[in-house]
């Protein structure tokens, strides 16, 4: 009775699809009518086959089958098909799917969970048919019974091979070059002007007796950028204790806030000057994007610090600190791998820091070999990334699209 | 500085002045308006609207320079949003998802409904009392730990998800042919044609796509110096980045205007009422 | 009324302009606060005299127009509010155009919203759209409001699959199995079509990549100016349309008036008012980087 | 234990979210859904933090009568004003989504909203005095930059005439062609140097972050 219903309402959905399908009568729908209509058992759908869905969690089979003769064909008779599955070979069978129309595969996928609706146990024998129907609720035909096949979860999904190689090859470079950096091989890094305007803008605020300013942008401590920029501002802290100049580090994200005091704590104690950091120098602002813009810019203004330093993740409010900053006759530096605001910093900024750079500006302000070790591994990734764009060019220009399908990773 | 001292205040009661007319008169045009119901409707709506007119203009008279009006508006906007997202927070994410995770009592208090008891809502509870040991000075080191974990798992996480989502996939896009549908030769100039879908525009627009991508990558090659062929294409690389970043700037000024009508239309208005 | 706000900020403008043009040849720097004076006077005037500029829409913002005038009536058009009010004047236009359009067209609208900011907007839409122009709308059968879940991406990554995994209820908090136009609706794939509005994170690029590309759900999207280029590169795979900022937002505007001139007639148009004071904006910002470069090459010249 | 537990918790933690990523099995993918749903509360605690900084370095201006101490009087003020009200759920408490209170919602919507909107409107005048400032012919570069930027801003200029229809055309290939190129290798740099540098947090080698007593 159930099925009937679930069939009924089933048919009753496909109404919105008759338009577009434009078979079938219309009329044969209305379920009073069907009593009357003299429908033939139609062919059933053929060659079922299941297989456990792979490089997935389990709980999941994946199905196909082959369209009935009737399905568009034949006596034409065929609406749709659903799948059933039943733990045994007599059945019960429970549907499944909803009306899958000229459908030929199906991902009989349930919940994970064992207290969640629907879950479906893995390791467990199912059987599988699938049934053919009329627009008759009675009239439907099930194909030959499969099974019985299991579900499992696999250890590693190697769909994602292309990445761990990536990983694997990445990694390896990364820790090669260190070594040999601490071998001391002599690594060669070119200049980079950005960088190197740091050490000159600390300098200068020291001579004038004003404070630098390091924002960290409005990333969270879930952002890389944001390490990244930990890092830069434990450099430019340490200088800037040695150099004893005022730093200040408003914050927007409470969590990177603790994480940059942590920061700048160990800067001044590695600097050897532990009395002169205040707690009260990294601080919160706000955790909304245009009030901590407002603040920041009030402490351009009324602080006046010599250099401004913008290192993270920026959104819209990239420009509005920049032009204060230009206002209030700050050196601006910044530093970010927000794409649609690098322009901005490049427009309004003395140096800007574009996407990578930024990644690498920590190896360059601290010159310790096991950093720049990690910058030559880098290079090398990237020329291994143009050699495969060009391996690429040349197998599609051959027809070849293996390579192009390995590095599809869904 | 006597003077100028006077001189801000008049400003100052002149400002506070027109605040009080615009309100009356706000009020007054209320008035008349069928969907307020009582008197202390409209006026109380009249001052909410003037002042967020008055706010809105404390913060345009930053433009001209930093002044009284502006830090005002400046100070009350960080101290009342910082409290906002710590009432959200609390509200949304501590309510409305850890408590229906871990107690049913404080759900039946918070009236929300209690979801049953997940252990797993214990580590992000013990990591943010632990984060909260900062405040002690003897024991404020136990907070790395969460810091760590933090750090650590979002190091890992995003590696993955970066390379995944857009490393590979950037890569990956980078494979197109260098010949859109080459047939040979001969149809190529036979079928020559500008058009933006045709043969010619996509394997020019391809092969920009691929020098920009190649030399792009040069430009950012830390280990090498920038000489010769190797600096040649460094060069045609930033000049690629050049025209991007001065194409988006200009591509910009369109939304930022808006955002200016924006509020010029909020101006005119709901609070003067000169447009309709 | 028009004309004369026309010739008035032309004049103004114009004027202005050549002033600072003559400072300019003299090697005088600009005070950028006189640039601030124009800048306003460009956006205001327009504004206040209402000029306006005709508008014809392009390919990219015809095809998601005409991706909704060509669904079936009845199909299942999803809006989601992916924006706060700080975004607010650039992509309200279009979503207003969006639910105009799709409830003019009979289609069944979800509301729904990947940031927080976008519950009161998507109330607001309700209120002052569909129950003020289209009141014979029933909610739950035409049109759901089904609001904000914490998690961006996550939330589409489960909604993908089921629903009702992230949203039991409605905003009015009914269950969604009690809501008839949820009948027979587990996910997204059984969508006809996604829209998103909202040029942050997440918006229209993670709708692409969490929910269009992988369910193959057609997808189409408007954005903020700023993150349009940020987006052409998903068109016409797998973003099958764009409004990018005010722009767009006119066109649609447009497409929209012309194609029922009648039934919008009176319609407010945003986007196109605002086109007024876009053009004069860039008129003026164009002008001061000629003048600004001029009053470079006139200072470089005399030191050399 | 101050030193090496952290390091050693960074350690395990990167890698055990680099390696479920290739484990699809049903105990890896919850790590994954969890974890915003857990940087989300312990981000409330640390809002706690932050609350308590911005306070405490407000009331050491007042305190101490820095200048402009009486401003941060001002964000005190809002900043309990809110608090108090954002928390008045005896009488007006709703639902999950946040207090009801009517000063609550009148002060975001007349306070926050107005202003946040006109801090974002601000970029309007910024990018124009930007623009006049930076788009100078002085190098290639520049050049290069101010005519990409000029193209664009053509684009929908009414005054252009027959030209129009082309610059747009123009600009949508600027925008579609050059623009991705850009973007690609920026992304893909981008892409390695954060990878690089989620393998120094992970090895240990940055570690500026974590203390040094």
């Amino acid at each position: 009775m159930k099925l009937k219903t679930l069939i009924v309402l089933m048919i009753m959905l496909l109404m919105s699809y008759v338009p577009a399908m434009a078979q079938g009568d219309p009329d044969v729908i209305n379920p009073e009518d069907t009593t009357v209509a003299e429908v033939i058992t139609p062919a059933p759908a053929t060659n079922l086959s299941a297989s456990d869905t792979p490089n997935d969690h389990g709980h999941s089979i994946d199905l196909s089958w082959d369209l009935s003769v009737d399905d568009g064909a034949g006596m034409n008779n065929v609406i749709g098909y659903m799948v059933y599955r039943a733990t045994s070979m007599d059945g019960p069978f429970e549907s499944r799917s909803g009306l899958l129309l000229k459908t030929t595969d199906y991902i009989d996928a349930g919940a994970i969970n064992e207290y969640e609706n629907g879950y479906m146990p893995d390791h467990t024998d199912y059987y599988y048919k699938i049934r053919a129907l009329t627009a008759d609720t009675a009239v439907y035909s099930d194909s030959e019974i499969f099974g019985p096949i299991q579900s499992y979860g696999q250890w590693f999904n190697w769909e994602r091979l292309a990445v761990l190689l990536m990983v694997a090859g990445f990694l390896f470079l990364t820790v090669f070059f260190i070594n040999k950096a601490k071998k001391g091989a002599d690594l060669f890094v070119r200049r980079l002007a950005g960088i190197e305007a740091v050490d000159e803008a600390i300098g200068r605020a020291t001579e004038m007796g004003k404070p630098i300013l390091y924002v960290l942008g409005l990333g969270t401590a879930a952002d890389i950028a944001t390490i990244a920029s930990y890092t830069i501002l434990g450099r430019v802290a340490k200088k800037v204790a040695e150099y004893q100049t005022g730093l200040i580090v408003p914050c927007y994200d409470p969590i990177v806030m603790t994480v940059a005091q942590e920061t700048v704590k160990t800067a001044y104690l590695d600097a050897g000057r532990p009395d002169a950091y205040n707690e009260d120098m990294v601080y919160f602002v706000t955790n909304q994007q245009f009030a901590y813009v407002a603040g920041v810019n009030g402490v351009m203004l009324r602080e006046r610090p010599a250099t401004n330093l913008y290192m993270g993740k920026f959104y819209a409010e990239s420009l509005i600190l920049a032009e204060t900053g230009t206002v209030a006759g700050s050196i601006q530096i910044s530093g970010t791998d927000e794409i649609s605001q690098i322009p901005f910093f490049v427009v309004a900024c003395d140096y800007a820091l574009i996407g990578e750079e930024l990644y690498a500006a920590s190896a360059y302000l601290g010159k310790e070999p096991l950093l720049l070790g990690s910058l030559k591994a880098q290079d090398y990734a990237k020329a291994g990334v143009i050699f495969l764009a060009i391996i690429g060019f040349l197998s599609l220009m051959f027809g070849y699209d293996g390579i192009t399908d390995f590095f599809h990773v869904r | 500085m006597a003077r100028s001292k006077s001189i801000s205040i008049i400003i100052l009661l002149v400002v506070i002045a027109l605040f009080i007319l615009s309100w009356v008169i706000k009020a007054t045009t209320f008035e008349s308006d069928p969907d307020r119901i009582s008197l202390w409707f409209s006026v109380r709506d009249a001052f909410f609207i003037t002042m967020a007119a008055f706010l809105t203009l404390a913060i345009f008279s930053f433009l001209y320079k930093d002044n009284p009006y502006y830090k005002f508006a400046e100070h009350l906007f960080v101290g009342i949003s910082a409290a906002y997202w710590m009432c959200v927070g609390f509200w949304s994410t501590l309510v409305g998802n850890l408590v229906p995770n871990i107690s049913e009592t404080l759900s039946t208090f918070f009236k929300v409904p209690y979801k049953g008891f997940h252990f797993t809502y214990f580590v992000p509870l013990i990591l943010g009392i632990i984060l909260l040991m900062r405040l002690s000075s003897k024991h404020g080191w136990i907070s790395r730990w969460a810091l760590a974990w933090i750090v650590g798992t979002t190091a890992g996480l995003n590696l993955i998800r970066y390379l995944r989502t857009d490393f590979i996939s950037q890569v990956s896009n980078t494979f197109v042919p260098l010949l859109v549908d080459w047939k040979g030769v001969g149809p190529f100039f036979s079928d020559f044609s500008l058009s933006s879908t045709g043969q010619f525009a996509m394997t020019l627009s391809n092969w920009v796509i691929f020098i920009g991508v190649f030399c792009g990558l040069i430009y950012f090659f830390f280990s090498k110096e920038h000489k010769g062929i190797f600096g040649t294409a460094s060069r045609v690389g930033i000049w690629v980045l050049m025209i991007t970043f001065g194409a988006s700037f200009g591509y910009t000024v369109m939304g930022r205007v808006s955002l200016l009508v924006g509020r010029l239309t909020y101006l005119f208005k709901d609070w003067l009422g000169l447009i309709s | 009324m028009s004309s004369i706000g026309l010739i008035i900020s032309f004049l103004f403008i114009g004027l202005g302009l050549i002033w600072l043009l003559i400072l300019a040849i003299k090697g005088r720097e600009v005070d950028r606060r006189l640039i601030f004076v124009f800048i306003g006077i460009a956006v205001s005037v327009p504004l206040l005299f209402k000029i306006s500029f005709s508008e014809k829409a392009t390919p990219i913002v015809r095809d998601v127009f005409y991706k909704i005038e060509n669904l079936p009536e009845g199909s299942k058009v999803l809006l989601s509010y992916d924006y706060g009010p700080s975004m607010a004047p650039e992509v309200e236009p279009m979503s207003n155009a969006f639910v105009r359009h799709a409830l003019t067209k009979n289609h069944k609208v979800y509301f729904m919203c990947l940031w927080a900011t976008g519950q009161s907007l998507v109330a607001t839409a309700i209120d002052s759209i569909v129950k003020k122009e289209f009141p014979d709308k029933v909610n739950g059968i035409d049109y759901v409001n089904i609001g904000f879940k914490a998690g961006g991406t996550g939330v589409l990554n489960v909604i993908i699959t089921d629903f009702r995994k992230m949203y039991l209820t409605n905003v009015d908090g009914v269950n969604l199995d009690s809501v008839p136009i949820f009948n027979g609706i587990k996910s997204l794939r059984d969508m006809d079509l996604l829209v998103s509005i909202g040029g942050g994170f997440p918006g229209v690029k993670e709708w692409v990549l969490f929910a269009g590309a992988p369910g193959n759900i057609p997808t189409a999207g408007g954005c903020a100016a700023v993150s349009a280029p940020l987006l052409y590169p998903y068109y016409p795979r797998q973003l099958l349309g764009l409004l990018g900022g005010i722009k767009g937002a006119a066109e649609y505007e447009s497409e929209l008036k012309d194609v029922y001139p009648d039934r919008f007639a009176d319609m407010p148009t945003p986007g196109i008012a605002m086109m007024g004071p876009q053009t004069l904006a860039h008129l003026v910002v164009m002008a001061f980087i000629v003048i600004g470069n001029i009053a470079f090459f006139v200072t470089r010249k005399k030191k050399v | 234990m101050k030193r090496q537990f952290p390091l050693a918790l960074v350690f395990i933690f990167g890698f055990a979210m680099i390696i479920q990523y290739f484990i699809p099995h049903q105990h890896s993918e919850w790590v994954n859904a969890f974890f915003m749903d857990w940087m989300m509360i312990i981000g409330i605690f640390a809002l706690a933090l932050g609350i308590w900084s911005l306070t405490r370095v407000s009331w050491d201006k007042v305190k101490h009568k820095r200048e402009n101490w009486q401003y941060a009087i001002v964000t005190l003020a809002g900043l309990f004003l809110m608090i108090f009200f954002g928390f008045d759920y005896f009488r007006h408490f709703s639902t999950a989504v946040g207090s009801d209170n009517y000063m609550y919602v009148h002060f975001y919507q007349y306070i926050v909203i107005p202003i946040q909107a006109t801090m974002f409107s601000l970029l309007a005048f910024f990018i124009a005095s930007a623009a006049y400032r930076a788009f100078r012919a002085r190098s290639l570069l520049a050049t290069l930059l101010l005519i990409a930027a000029l193209v664009i801003m053509l684009r929908f200029n009414p005054l252009l005439g027959p030209l129009q229809p082309v610059m747009e055309k123009f600009s949508v290939w600027l925008l579609n062609v050059p623009n991705l190129a850009a973007k690609r290798a920026i992304v893909i740099g981008v892409g390695l140097g954060m990878v690089a540098t989620a393998l120094k947090v992970i090895l240990g080698i940055e570690r500026a972050y974590l203390g040094k007593d």
